[in-house]
């Protein structure tokens, strides 16, 4: 051992990324859905330690939302169908934001709609608001019945909602979310950077169905429900690996992360910063969890700056 | 509300699948209302399936024999899937992770004294579970609770000595006739309404969608405010997933879904669309 | 309860079902790759029991398959690069078939091949064959860097393909199976069936991808490798509803079925018979098992015939 | 090959993570030759993660103290992962999912007699596994085996006195130079393989892939037969799924892929192609 590594090993790792200009003070962050509008788990962890926190899809006026049933456990993942239910962009505003804003956090916002101008009135009004540092498009929610989601099977209609959505939020970074029903990721990925996107988050849920066979009816009174957890995670792997190197705009990672080897996958696959999702529910302090566990990691292998990580798997030849 | 490992102090069989579990914890024992409930799983490896925590009403304040302080929780958990069977076959000492006690309990308020003579508490089988702590609550208050207990059979009337030790009516109905009247909760319940017209009366309930509909539909008939505990499937217990929700109706029709795991458990009867599919 | 129904309660259920004019003695196969050429498992469960058995793929000459390590585990799950290893459809004619046919259930072949004229050349060596009970064309597996994969990519060229072995299988029924990892299966499954396939396999494994975050290597020499087990149960069930309900001709449910609980799912979303794979390898009897309990499903349920549940699921309105 | 249900006996904590299972299983024991192993996992939900069962070396037989026939086996397990650590957590009573006895175990044959004068086992940690039935039968065949047991450190050299009851010679070396000699296994191997020559040896070995690359590299110098046991991942351990496989070549030089489950887990080392990535 050298001795520049010996001194680093006291040195604390570098661990904020940078994603469109806006910096994360570590690559670890909260998926839509399923961390509320954040304040439900301040009493929980700290959310001070994480680099950002992407709340509850928000449309311009609240969604009820589908009929109960609406989530079922499946092996190693969970089925939603909650259908966008939220309290609207202006009253997580008038509320929400400004309690969050007491947390040094990133506040992301998906958005969410029916059709292309939903998504355009929500992002300009969003797009005035203080304290949201960049928004994130949900073309891929599979759990309403119509909704953005077909904006998410050809890329051609991905390219023009991503284009439109851009110039409505001029000061705001895009993050395009995308669903992993497709057949090519990577040619979605290229879409959303050639109209403008400023980042990717790769994946949203998979498209799933259970059955109860004793009343021979679909678990989910949508029927359909989307798939999370660490089931799809090796999906993910695979996807955030190709849209990475698909793309020069940064990616980042999602799908069935639970502990901070999990996230290291996914920062290796290809990913610049990660978000938890489904393992809130059932571990409410990951998301801090994982954060320090990525410091730790660093530390103990002497890895300076976490962005030595990104990308770096070496496949064998 | 707290996220606690807990240890398992004793798990005690009760028959019929139920279980009585004890676990120690002064913390979050203290902070108890009735009616709340607590989030489990088997502290393992975090992966392990189930993943979700699985919820269960706080039966309960186990006390220290000593100090008579708050010390630990007692939970009624009847095995009938996956979850809950890991949970039963804990050992004392064993380790779980305990988020709670979460959501909104029944509501028994100081001026309720004097104004409220009666209370009937009507329970279906593992309903049992929050009405216990009810039922102490309303006697503090000096409102006299009946309990009507219902269950398919004998066996399935769990813990109900504990409710005798308190001194209160209890009226038994099991649909095989192997205790107390061959009869559905709902038929002496009627009875004792109509016979007691008149006395300022609250109705509280868990147990079966079924169960608390008919419930419901007799308050509505009488005039009886009613509260029942609600169950639903649950992702996270804190009101982020909004998966756990009950179709509702606010005072002007309007239809809202409710979070079961904030709003609720229990609610009042009447906010509730009972024209709904239960999980 | 009527005396018919009591009556029934004493009559054995009609467990049988037809695909393609071939007769199974009950709806319950095990999956190509998972069951090796049946023979492995002989002395563990009673091959008499299921309806049929899936060989592992076939290629005219033996394929040599991928280096190692070839097999991960995942959240119940575990991807697989095997890559196509096989002994070749000669040597499996000269050897394992007679062995095979000494039983009483239906021997299927899955074939596999680079280019259309692999998938030809064993097509046709393979309709010549008695004892083989129909072809199963597998142009959905990932695990190869060249090969049949790229025929399940756009509906065109699996119309092709289909069409053309169709034509070098005269005898024996063609059955196309799909792979999930697509935008829309039912476009697919249209494909199949306008070029004359028989019946439907839905689904072949999801690439996926796991990382030694250590190393920062693939888990598997291959990088990808396709994801099978309970993990992926509620997309199968879900692609299997899709594809039933957009043809006429059977649809065979596969993924993560490990019980018979399992297997009613897939029968009530519309499938007509279902293959278990991952399973055989934790549970080696467990294809013999999920045949007895459909038929104490039916039986206890007063079920006369298990074609009443296929496609039997009620939706909400 | 049978596929049992067998029941924990005893459970042994031997240091460094290491544990010595007992199970109950005449049928099976009595099948068992040397090298052979079982797959285990946890009777639960078929539906627990780890899915898959995980492969075991049988260490030994366990026979039954009054008439000393085989009544079970003896498994050395190591705690490194998921599934083994659910293994070794089982109490007894437990029972265990146990597939076998599987696979390709050491030649020792009965022409081996009078030919054959030494054998040289060379284990690293776990890798000790295989070779203490292999010493038993090479006894049995007049044959001595000398072991070469290496591990990082003392704690690692688990089960060591089972081979010194049986009287043989055994040469341990540690990384750490906490036990033996501070050395690699293969440095003293070499030296007696030096000091033995013109005896007509064979040798046998199990440890991790460098090590076994080492010990073949020394057999291939010397010229003296080497069979090693080889680790993989498994998906079914019955030949079928084709996950297992090691590169091999054949005696015409044709690369080939070998199914550890069932053409190993002991193979000649020469067939092995060690410049290949192991698990
Ligand atoms: C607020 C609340 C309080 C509860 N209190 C108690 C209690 O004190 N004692 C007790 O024994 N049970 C209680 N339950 C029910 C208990 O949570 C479920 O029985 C448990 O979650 C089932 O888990 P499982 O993995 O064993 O069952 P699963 O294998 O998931 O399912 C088995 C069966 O249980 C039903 N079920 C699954 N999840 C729930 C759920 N969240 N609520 C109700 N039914 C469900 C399913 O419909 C199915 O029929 C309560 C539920 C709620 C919502
Ligand atoms: C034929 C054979 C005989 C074996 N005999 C013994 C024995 O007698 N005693 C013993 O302790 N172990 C033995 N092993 C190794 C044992 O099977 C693995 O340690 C075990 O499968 C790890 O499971 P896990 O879930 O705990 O580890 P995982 O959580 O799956 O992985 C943890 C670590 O174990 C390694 N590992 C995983 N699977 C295997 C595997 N199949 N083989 C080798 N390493 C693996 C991984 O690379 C990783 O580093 C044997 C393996 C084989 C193939
Ligand atoms: C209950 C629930 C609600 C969700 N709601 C949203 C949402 O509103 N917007 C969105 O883009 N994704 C939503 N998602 C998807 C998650 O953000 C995430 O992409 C997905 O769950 C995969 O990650 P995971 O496996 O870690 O959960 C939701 C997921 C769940 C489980
Ligand atoms: C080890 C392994 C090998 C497989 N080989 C083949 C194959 O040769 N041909 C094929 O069509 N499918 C193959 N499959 C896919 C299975 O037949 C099946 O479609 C898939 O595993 C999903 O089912 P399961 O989740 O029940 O395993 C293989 C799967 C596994 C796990
Ligand atoms: S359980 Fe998540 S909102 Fe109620
Ligand atoms: S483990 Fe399946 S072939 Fe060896």
């Amino acid at each position: 051992m050298t001795k520049e590594s010996d001194k680093a090993s006291f040195k604390a790792p570098h661990m904020a990324v940078d994603i469109a200009g806006v910096r994360f003070k570590n690559p670890v962050m909260t998926a839509s859905g399923t961390f509320g509008y954040g304040l439900e788990f301040s009493n929980l962890m700290d959310l001070n330690s994480i680099g950002g926190i992407v709340v509850k899809g928000l449309s311009t006026a609240p969604i009820k939302g589908n009929p109960p049933p609406r989530v079922y456990e499946t092996p190693s993942g969970m089925l939603n169908a909650i259908g966008w239910q939220n309290i609207g962009a202006t009253e997580f505003v008038a509320r929400k934001l400004p309690v969050l804003m007491n947390y040094d956090t990133n506040v992301i916002v998906n958005i969410v709609g029916f059709e292309l101008d939903d998504y355009l009135e929500v992002t300009r009004f969003l797009n005035d608001c203080p304290g949201i540092k960049a928004l994130e498009l949900n073309i891929s929610c599979p759990n309403v019945k119509k909704g953005g989601f077909h904006f998410n099977k050809d890329p051609k209609d991905t390219y023009t909602i991503t284009a439109e959505t851009k110039k409505a939020s001029p000061r705001l970074p895009l993050w395009v979310k995308l669903s992993p029903n497709v057949t090519d990721i990577a040619e979605f990925a290229k879409a959303c950077e050639d109209a403008g996107a400023d980042a990717l988050s790769v994946i949203n849920t998979f498209v799933g169905m259970a059955i109860d066979v004793e009343k021979r009816r679909p678990r989910l009174r949508f029927m359909t429900g989307g798939l999370s957890g660490p089931a799809i995670r090796p999906i993910a792997v695979r996807m955030v690996y190709e849209a990475s190197r698909a793309v020069k705009i940064p990616v980042i990672g999602i799908g069935g992360i639970a502990s901070t080897e999990d996230a290291l996958e996914f920062l290796i696959a290809g990913a610049r910063a990660v978000q938890v999702g489904t393992a809130n529910f059932y571990q409410p302090d990951i998301s801090q969890r994982i954060a320090l566990g990525l410091q730790e990691y660093c530390r103990l292998r002497h890895i300076e700056d976490i962005n030595e990580l990104v990308g770096s798997l070496q496949p064998y030849e | 509300m707290l996220d606690k490992k807990v240890k398992v102090k004793a798990i005690r069989e009760l028959g019929a699948d139920n279980y009585l579990l004890t676990v120690n914890t002064p913390e979050q024992a203290r902070l108890v209302r009735p009616g709340q409930f607590v989030m489990l799983k088997c502290v393992e490896d975090l992966a392990e399936n189930p993943l979700l925590r699985r919820p269960f009403t706080i039966f309960d304040i186990h006390r220290s024999s000593r100090s008579g302080k708050p010390a630990g929780l007692d939970l009624l958990i009847k095995d009938v899937g996956v979850g809950t069977r890991k949970l039963v076959q804990t050992r004392p000492g064993q380790l779980l992770d305990c988020l709670g006690p979460q959501g909104h309990g029944f509501q028994v308020a100081a001026e309720m004294r004097n104004r409220v003579q009666l209370a009937y508490l009507v329970a279906g089988g593992v309903g049992i579970a929050p009405l216990f702590l009810l039922a102490q609550s309303l006697l503090t208050h000096g409102i006299r609770p009946v309990l009507f207990y219902g269950g398919a059979s004998a066996a399935d009337l769990v813990l109900r000595e504990n409710f005798e030790r308190l001194g209160i009516e209890c009226v038994y109905t099991t649909e095989d006739g192997s205790f107390g009247e061959r009869a559905l909760v709902t038929q002496p319940l009627a009875q004792y309404i109509r016979s007691y017209r008149g006395k300022n009366i609250r109705m509280y309930g868990c147990g079966p969608w079924g169960m608390m509909k008919a419930v419901h539909l007799l308050s509505i008939e009488n005039d009886i405010q009613c509260e029942v505990s609600l169950e639903a499937r649950m992702g996270c217990s804190l009101g982020a997933c909004l998966g756990c929700v009950v179709q509702t109706r606010d005072s002007r029709g309007e239809e809202q879904y409710l979070r079961v795991c904030q709003d609720g458990p229990v609610m009042n009867s009447r906010l509730i669309n009972w024209n709904t599919v239960p999980l």
